[in-house]
């Protein structure tokens, strides 16, 4: 194992001997296929056939004119398979795992999604699939957690510490010390051990060249901003990689502002100053954590955003500069999805939300010639009961109840 | 014999001249309280433990199984710091003359310090520290101000490792090599057999350092097959175990049984 | 208002009086589109950056594998925006109805996923929405109620009739008579009167142009069969008319089996001999009528082929035998859904799986250098309260529980 | 005068030398049952009714409001067939010196065979038919039909109907026409004003046959409105509605304060 995989202080491998030699080989196997052109066109072909790449970019009409200022485009990930950029993700290491001759995937999961796209996955490569999700994030997304087990998938509910996102990462890296023969752990973010970030890096970076050329081809010029929500950090990596020679484009970074700042508050590693330098789950990055280094709490409205670590990559492209980072309050993420939703009939994911709530607070201030690009990580569908909880749905609430007084009567028939 | 002799290989290998085979526990601190952690280390050295592992808790102990991840939850729930850990093991050190490491995670020693960390480890005589997820190629600083210090950086050894990279974990060892008996980990079983042996005999050729066996060993049986192989036994998971299921006072009668 | 819209004896428009201005003026909006390139091309465009047509055809390898016989194609219409085909539908209408300067839009809808797609089209060209919805469908169908509401469109609960999707036509019907001067009403199948079947055909036809294309590029030949589920007929009108003119491909539509023959049973129209030729709902075709020509109750574990009527251009195509009709029972349809789903990744709607059903019979007994098409018309996020109920999970039941005791509580608390 | 003169329209014009304003109502065979069918058809003649529509129940009634289409429904659940429709009328057009019509939709009359349908309407004394989802250019055959069996097919005029297609209805009519009073389905309130004067003007000056107008006709002021513009006022809904608030025996009280 060699020591690679810094950006400026940050990534890393901070690794149990015993998987050593697994990221040895996965190392290896990473940079063969990068290599090797036939890898990437595999992989291209696989995105068009099985997924919809290149996904394409919508002008958002009506905001773009109620709100003034700079046009407002987005790049549709929400219309991938299984309704997000995680898929980018998990078909390449797909691929990887069957040229390392692996017959088992696991993961870890917050909001679903990278579960129920790893179990896709794992069906379509024939694969056994464990899923780690935190209870706390099952009980918020029961659908995923459904058709997760539909797909064949084993989804443990992971009962310790906090049971979001970081619990998963923890118990995914204790079933992979027993079983890293035949396994691979399909890590879902641009996090954790090198080559990790790199390679989800990698993989998503077909969102930033497709969407680079579709703005260019589509109007002649770069978007002056592009806005991506940053949970651990990969849909932003991906669309960030297709403009970093750009200069004359800025690259913002939306976290979870959750209820506010303050410990427990909120997951803005970078935006806010609540987080430090530390190492946990294998890699070093801003964590938000206490001065003895114990991780905290963290809240978001959206599961996927709540997450107390963030990309090596993205911390280094913060102290660098290079990014521009901003957090966004539940409050109005809710507000934003809703009014995407109401004027331009699309759906975004509750954290996908949170790059449109920054971008809208900013383009009323923008000239009218400057484009804007929000990427769009996924598609609400998950979310209904978050959503209908947030906005308070009393019809929902009532189908709810009925549904629940049907199923218990028929326990009691049965 | 090797470069870096540490007061821990020495006090190993004093211990062995009496003992064909030593025993070392293992305890989270504030686990379930500092005042209990203090009472169980006592029982334990009375009952013949030779050396110990003091875990300083931490919220995301990676490598560790479901006994001793529950017990760094509850000790940081009830309130357990770096600092109480310093002041406990500083007590522990004093009390009693057996060889006490550190084991870690690494994010504990970087938000204290490298350097400070060590020192204070130097101050309260604790002699080594295991770091799990702490690979030599990420740990320079920590390796040099160890050896600075003449403590013993504590590295693994699993059925993993290849021939050259135990090796290499060994040059950056002091004290003591830490074999893990099987893949994955704390607190599951592990079946003693041939093929430990075989890995064990490996480990031995690689490294002139004192072995420990641990991962699994919780019974005199397990004790008695490794004995003559190794130098060290480690019983981790299993006194946690046995102290949640008959209490604090029952440590001492089941280290009794693994002893005698 | 010309004697047009017939497919030998079937089809036609059996309108009220009132309404007869509104189709001339419908229709020649519709004849003139057709006419002028230039909205094709703003179709396309509009389709391919709003949603990701075309959409691709993937393989499913290892049913293909599994079944042994004829390698099996599957027409992704299921990642299209909202879900469905049906956008497809919505969106040309849409650009239909802003050509004839109308501000407003109504539409039934069975699945609701017809409805989501109206709500949406409105949302993103600013026209008013209200869907009517049989109050049975409302019940277990809510999450897309859900979203058309969010969408800001009004959702009428229709309870005349049998509450499914030929009382939810009528009641659009009943808002159409009072509004037809600033209101199109947005049909969601190829049914109903002269230009609709015709109409939505040609709008669905953008599948089978595609899928055609697709199969020669990818395989150098035409497929065998192609299969696609029945309910009003505009999937499955949109996938086969890509084909007409391809004598070798067999096109195989699959209704509605339910529980089997018999009244009340299924929704079988071309498949079983229990319906009979009859006008209702402004058009000729196959009805599940009784003897007297009124309306029988039909089944379907899926809302959207829960219909008593079927295209005319369908039923002209059954008699001429130009396309096969076949029927697949409930308990076969969520059987291929799960199969489906463990085997290949891909989340077929209930509708859909009825074609899936159908092929996965009949492929093992065709040779494997035989290709078949699927037409996979939509994804089953929809169905997830079906669908748990279908496949009886107890852990799905047990969450629905919690959270409406969570509600009651949260609202004896308020 | 135009080629094909109906009973119908000769009964209108005969009863129209006595009255400034004839009446039709509107009854849903089998609604609430047949029995109460014919008790309310009764009142309604001895009310001084002039012209009745019967409408076959259809499952489908595209055209008709809230009102009607609930006892559609109802009729059909509680077992209205068409040819319990057929008997009930027949008995009515022996009993009660008035003209018939019959009002359903296009499906009843398609699965009795066009034919049947028309013959049987001829052989039990219904006068004319008012369909109201077919438009002339799908009814040749219906129409060649009615015509053969000097029956009147009444077809609708509506506000949104142009000149040259109201005289295109009227060429394909006898009888009457059917003037709706404004869009919509049966059943809502109308406005009657300066509008539907103009509206009337328009009709009268397209077709030499009498005019009804119905849709939100519903009390004596709204008659009065009419009187001296149209040969007929259709009360439809309304009857309905005071059956069901007051009970079948309310509707001759109702029909009364129409007619004085
Ligand atoms: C739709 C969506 N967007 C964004 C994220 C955040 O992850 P990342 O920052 O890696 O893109 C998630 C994580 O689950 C997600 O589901
Ligand atoms: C996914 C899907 N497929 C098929 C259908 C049936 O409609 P059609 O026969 O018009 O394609 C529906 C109707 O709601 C649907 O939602």
């Amino acid at each position: 194992m060699k020591n690679s995989g810094y950006y400026s202080q940050f990534g890393g491998a901070f690794i149990p001997e015993i998987l050593v030699p697994t990221f040895d080989e996965l190392e290896s196997a990473y940079l063969a296929a990068r290599e090797d052109e036939s890898f990437w066109q595999e992989y291209l072909d696989i995105m068009s056939t099985y997924s919809c790449r290149a996904t394409p970019i919508s002008r958002l009409d009506n905001l773009t004119e109620q709100l003034g200022g700079a046009a407002i485009y987005v790049k549709r990930e929400d219309l991938n398979h299984t309704g997000a950029h995680k898929a980018n993700n998990v078909m390449g290491q797909g691929l990887l795992t069957k040229r390392m001759g692996k017959k088992r995937v696991i993961a870890e999961t917050g909001a679903g999604q990278h579960g129920v796209a790893t179990a896709t996955m794992a069906a379509k490569f024939g694969f056994d699939c464990t899923i780690y999700m935190g209870a706390h994030d099952v009980a918020r997304q029961r659908p995923n957690v459904f058709w997760m087990e539909q797909m064949g998938a084993t989804v443990v509910a992971v009962t310790e510490g906090s049971q979001t996102l970081k619990d998963a990462i923890n118990e995914a890296f204790r079933d992979w010390v027993s079983n890293m023969d035949d396994t691979h752990y399909v890590l879902g973010t641009a996090c954790g051990p090198h080559p990790f970030p790199e390679m989800v890096t990698w993989f998503q970076s077909i969102i930033g060249t497709e969407a680079r050329a579709q703005m260019l081809e589509r109007n002649g010029k770069l978007p002056a901003r592009v806005y991506a929500c940053v949970g651990g950090g990969s849909n932003a990596m991906g669309i960030f990689s297709g403009f970093f020679d750009d200069k004359e484009v800025e690259l913002v970074g939306v976290e979870a502002g959750g209820r506010g700042r303050g410990p427990g508050q909120h997951a803005a590693r970078l935006a806010y100053d609540d987080a430090t330098v530390g190492v946990a789950q294998g890699y070093k990055t801003y964590f938000l954590q206490d001065r003895d280094g114990q991780m905290q709490d963290t809240h978001s409205v959206s599961a996927g955003l709540d997450y107390v670590g963030v990309s090596p990559i993205l911390s280094y492209l913060h102290e660098s500069k290079q990014v521009r980072f901003e957090a966004a309050s539940d409050v109005d993420v809710v507000a934003a999805m809703q009014k995407t939703v109401r004027n331009e009939g699309l759906i975004p994911a509750l954290e996908s939300s949170h790059a449109f709530a920054q971008a809208y607070a900013e383009a009323p201030s923008m000239s009218p010639d400057e484009d804007i690009l929000i990427n769009m990580s996924g598609r609400a569908d998950k979310d209904i009961f978050t959503v209908a909880d947030a906005v308070d749905d009393p019809k929902w609430r009532q189908f709810i109840i009925d549904k629940a007084k049907e199923y218990s009567e028929g326990m009691t028939n049965a | 014999m090797h470069e870096r002799v540490t007061a821990l290989e020495l006090a190993i290998k004093k211990a062995r001249e009496k003992k064909e085979i030593l025993l070392m526990t293992h305890i989270v601190l504030g686990y379930p309280n500092f005042d209990d952690s203090l009472r169980v280390v006592e029982d334990m050295v009375n009952a013949g433990v030779d050396l110990m592992e003091l875990q300083i808790p931490f919220s995301e102990p990676m490598a560790d199984g479901p006994v001793i991840l529950r017990a760094n939850a509850e000790a940081l729930k009830g309130g357990a710091t770096v600092e109480k850990s310093f002041e406990v093991a500083e007590r522990l050190t004093r009390e009693f003359d057996i060889p006490f490491l550190f084991m870690t995670y690494y994010n504990i020693l970087y938000c204290q310090g490298i350097n400070a960390f060590v020192d204070r480890c130097k101050a309260i005589g604790i002699q080594g520290c295991i770091v799990p997820d702490l690979p030599p190629s990420e740990g320079e600083e920590y390796l040099d101000a160890m050896h600075a210090a003449q403590l013993s950086p504590v590295h693994i050894f699993t059925p993993n490792t290849p021939e050259s990279r135990m090796r290499h974990l060994s040059d950056n060892s002091s004290g003591m090599i830490y074999c893990v008996a099987r893949k994955g980990v704390t607190g599951k079983d592990t079946a003693f057999s041939e093929d430990i042996t075989n890995y064990l005999s490996l480990c031995k050729s690689t490294t002139e350092l004192p072995l420990a066996v641990g991962f699994g060993v919780k019974s005199k049986e397990d004790i008695d097959y490794l004995r003559g192989k190794v130098d060290i036994a480690v019983v981790g998971s299993e006194t946690i175990r046995v102290m949640e299921q008959d209490g604090v006072g029952a440590v001492k009668g089941f280290i009794e049984t693994l002893v005698t």
